[in-house]
């Protein structure tokens, strides 16, 4: 589902991944890992096509994401949900205008967008804000806001970006339950995190980033 | 298609949330349309001016001291049948001494002294004011100099000249002048709502990433526009309009001697400068929002 | 006080960081002032027209034709002594007949036929243009006519008072239309002003946060503001200079008959321009800025 | 140090905290913990003043700040650090100059600012990205700025805010390491978390927020 081969990406000419091989197959659920500033976010931007390699192919499934036409990425995001680790929520929209939105830009109809956005709330916990606006939700609230966001289309692949960072542990296990859940209806799940508790015992493969590669991995 | 009730909904939701930085930028707008509007009507005004001016632009043709009755009629006959002429009048010899005395005023006591009329008789003919070219009115002159019975034929050279000098220089003046404002007008549509967009570069930048397509993501921001313009045209109409009711009224009332004619701004005016409006922000808009790239 | 430093190199980053956005601001100050000075040069020139105008006023004393010369001699010493008048001009009767010949340019033929010349001798006077009052003017002239010699004074009655009529409105005109151009302009800077700072929310929330005095917060942006102001002074003081010569040059080639009197603008003008600028935008970025409150 | 005597405060007539008593004395660190939503960021933005108490009276310092003047809460401020949830980096301005300024708003003189920043680079292990604007950093870069920016004054008080949320253990090791050791030069720290692996083991008190008021307190 996500291949990278040999991907190598700099920013002003320092190199943050080299030579990175690795692939997560469809329908799996994994995790990758590593120390603060070790290019867990910059992998994820890659596959979501935000940001481009300098070298080697990354294909998506069966799309060459390292090469996407600049016309062809909305539809291509479109198959992709994302929860950013700086969450990304609109500021001047209330929580279920944000969640809304993503299944608006899929051109849903205003009835079916109802009832999903509805559901998807009810699955994180965050009902009872669905009028908030972000600025008025605690940082754990936003962040199960923007988890709603990237589930709530049906992606066919979900990135998370350190998605229980400002979790409590027992959100952080609901959300893990819904990650695994969605998985299990098909979405290829990647998840990067440094929070050991979110993989450990999970039974699942665990990608390690060291010195700028995929270095080892290990199973949860 | 089925975003269009979404669109407009973000729009006026925006509107609303934002609603005293609009107002900011409604007012500024209609700021720069009532300028451009004001120069519009000066230039008209100035217009009809000169329209009045070369009104006033007659030839005059002195009928020879031994023409009969029968020539006079043949020449009343000929000029009446050219075009050329809008107006043709004719000034007998006792005519041109009542219009003598009227010009000299007090001077008059010097009629009374002369014993016998010595002015003659002729035609006063205006031209269209379009042929008032001096190389055209020069060689009208001359023609008419042949005809018989004419003795003379006269005209402002001089001042047709400079007449034609002043109306060209003040058509280039417009037009430079009109250009630079609206270059400004457009500018400061385009530099607030510029401004306005930088503000959204973090939305914009998430609605790229949610895979949202350009039209998606632009489409709220140009009816935003496009309401802020034909709002700040609506308002500067309706400025214009009192405006130009009272300075009507308070010239009439100041000087009526003057006679002042300003040219009305057409009923028409006033539909198309929200239409303006609108057409001038939602192009400052479509530039502000500027080429999105994923 | 140590913070100075600190300000000024905030304020400095800051104009670099944003410079497109500044540039736009700075240019939306600038044309606002152009049209505050182009309005202003117009008022000038306007006086400065009526002052022409006014020149060409005088006032006409008819000497009786029983007058001996030594009456004329008396009067001269007179109206000389008189500190009203700026100038004084004697005209014979011969002169008098001559300026009819010529105002009468073609139909002067009909002085040929007059026996004896009729028209008195008289003297041409003109006021000092501040005396140009309907009321002063009726005054003086029953007063001159009781003078020894004197037939008649003559002045332009309905003339000077449509001209005080004239110069009235324009005045009142000028006042309004100048007010109402200040307010735009100072709307437009604290608009453009506001907008720019609505964006810094974020950053003033953070420096309230981290302990920040109100002066610590609003100095950088006060400094920002002013240079923002003075440049845009600077680039309409530099804009009107060179639209003025041009000006200058284009009518003295086309139009050298004319002999327009264009209103010099003051040299300090060029220094007061940027001063202005800067005051107005230090004014409306305070404004703009708003309370701060904790 | 910090004292809350029956403190209620609600947003938008929802009751967030309720006749919350508790006191932080003066040298300690101490944690508090409960849910997300529970009002953690709330209890520490009324210490520094952001919010008001609805009733109750808080003390800090010996300063009452629920009562505070406007005029007086520069200064009640710049004697407290805090490591914001979400960060609060200006964007504009790079690393050095974001830690910088805080220094600067205590008036200090550019030559002492430079040394003072330099040397708190080191300790977050952040001295290479000093130059970097924050939009280029990674989250856990962004938090040790934070905890840097908060630390660089050496205030009375610390307050963090789930100050290790995108940090690796490593990393959330040395900045517990960095607070253990502020605390231990006399200032009183208070660090809001979830992460239970910071405070367990310490041998510090929690603080538990359960119900809208500090339900019980133990030993970590
Ligand atoms: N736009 C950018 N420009 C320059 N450097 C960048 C940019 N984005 C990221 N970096 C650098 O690249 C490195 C990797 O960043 P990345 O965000 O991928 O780390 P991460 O593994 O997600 O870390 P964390 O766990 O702290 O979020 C960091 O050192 C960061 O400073
Ligand atoms: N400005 C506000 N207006 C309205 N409600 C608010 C506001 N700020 C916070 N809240 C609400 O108050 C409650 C407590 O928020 P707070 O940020 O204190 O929680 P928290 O304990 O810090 O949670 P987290 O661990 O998720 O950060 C939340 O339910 C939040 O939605
Ligand atoms: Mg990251
Ligand atoms: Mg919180």
């Amino acid at each position: 589902m996500i291949r990278f081969s040999n991907v190598s990406k700099s920013y002003d000419k320092e190199p943050i991944l080299k030579n990175l091989t690795m692939s997560v197959e469809r329908g799996e659920l994994a995790f990758i890992t590593g120390p603060s500033g070790a290019g867990k976010s910059t992998l994820l931007k890659l596959i979501y096509c935000s940001e481009r390699p300098d070298e080697g192919q990354i294909t998506v499934a069966d799309q060459v994401a390292s090469k996407m036409k600049q016309r062809l990425i909305p539809r291509y995001r479109r198959q992709i949900g994302v929860v950013f680790q700086d969450f990304k929520l609109l500021n001047n929209k209330t929580v279920y205008d944000n969640i809304a939105l993503a299944l608006r830009i899929h051109q849903m109809n205003s009835k079916a967008i109802r009832s999903q956005v509805i559901n998807v709330l009810k699955e994180v916990n965050m009902t009872h804000k669905a009028k908030e606006y972000p600025p008025c939700l605690s940082g754990g609230e936003q962040q199960r806001v923007v988890v709603a966001r990237a589930m709530v289309t049906k992606p066919m692949i979900l990135l998370a970006d350190e998605p229980t960072g400002n979790l409590d542990p027992e959100n952080e296990k609901s959300i893990m339950h819904l990650f695994r859940q969605i998985n299990t209806m098909g979405t290829t799940v990647l998840i990067a995190t440094h929070n050991e508790s979110l993989y450990s015992g999970s039974g699942r493969r665990v990608l390690i980033i060291k010195d700028k590669y995929i270095d080892k991995e290990i199973m949860g | 298609m089925k975003s269009i009730p979404y669109y407009l909904q973000t729009a006026l939701k925006n509107l609303w949330i934002e609603k005293w930085i609009n107002l900011l930028t409604v007012l500024s707008i209609s700021i720069g349309m009532l300028i451009l509007c004001t120069f519009s009507v000066i230039t008209l005004n100035l217009d009809s001016v000169l329209k009045q001016w070369s009104k006033g632009f007659g030839m005059v043709v002195y009928i020879n001291e031994q023409a009969s009755k029968e020539d006079e009629e043949n020449l009343k006959a000929l000029f009446m049948a050219d075009k050329d002429f809008l107006e043709i009048k004719y000034i007998s010899k006792e005519e041109a001494l009542t219009g003598v005395r009227k010009a000299l005023g007090d001077d008059a006591i010097i009629i009374d002294e002369i014993k016998e009329n010595p002015l003659p008789s002729s035609f006063e003919l205006k031209l269209q004011s379009k042929l008032l070219v001096p190389e055209y009115v020069k060689s009208k002159a001359a023609k008419m100099k042949q005809m018989a019975g004419v003795a003379e034929v006269q005209y402002g050279e001089q001042w047709l000249s400079s007449l034609n000098k002043i109306s060209e220089t003040m058509q280039k003046g417009a037009i430079v002048l009109g250009l630079a404002i609206f270059i400004a007008v457009t500018f400061i549509t385009y530099s607030t709502i510029k401004i306005f967009f930088h503000r959204r570069k973090e939305e914009v930048e998430t609605l790229k990433l949610l895979g949202a397509t350009k039209m998606f993501i632009k489409f709220p921001y140009l009816l935003e526009g496009l309401f802020i313009g034909t709002l700040g045209g609506i308002i500067s109409a309706a400025t214009i309009y009192s405006a130009y009711s009272f300075v009507t009224l308070r010239i009439g009332e100041f000087l009526p001697s003057l006679n002042f004619s300003i040219a009305v701004l057409p009923v028409q005016a006033y539909i198309i400068i929200p239409f303006a409006g609108a057409f001038m922000s939602l192009i400052g808009s479509y530039i502000a929002i500027g080429r999105i790239k994923y």
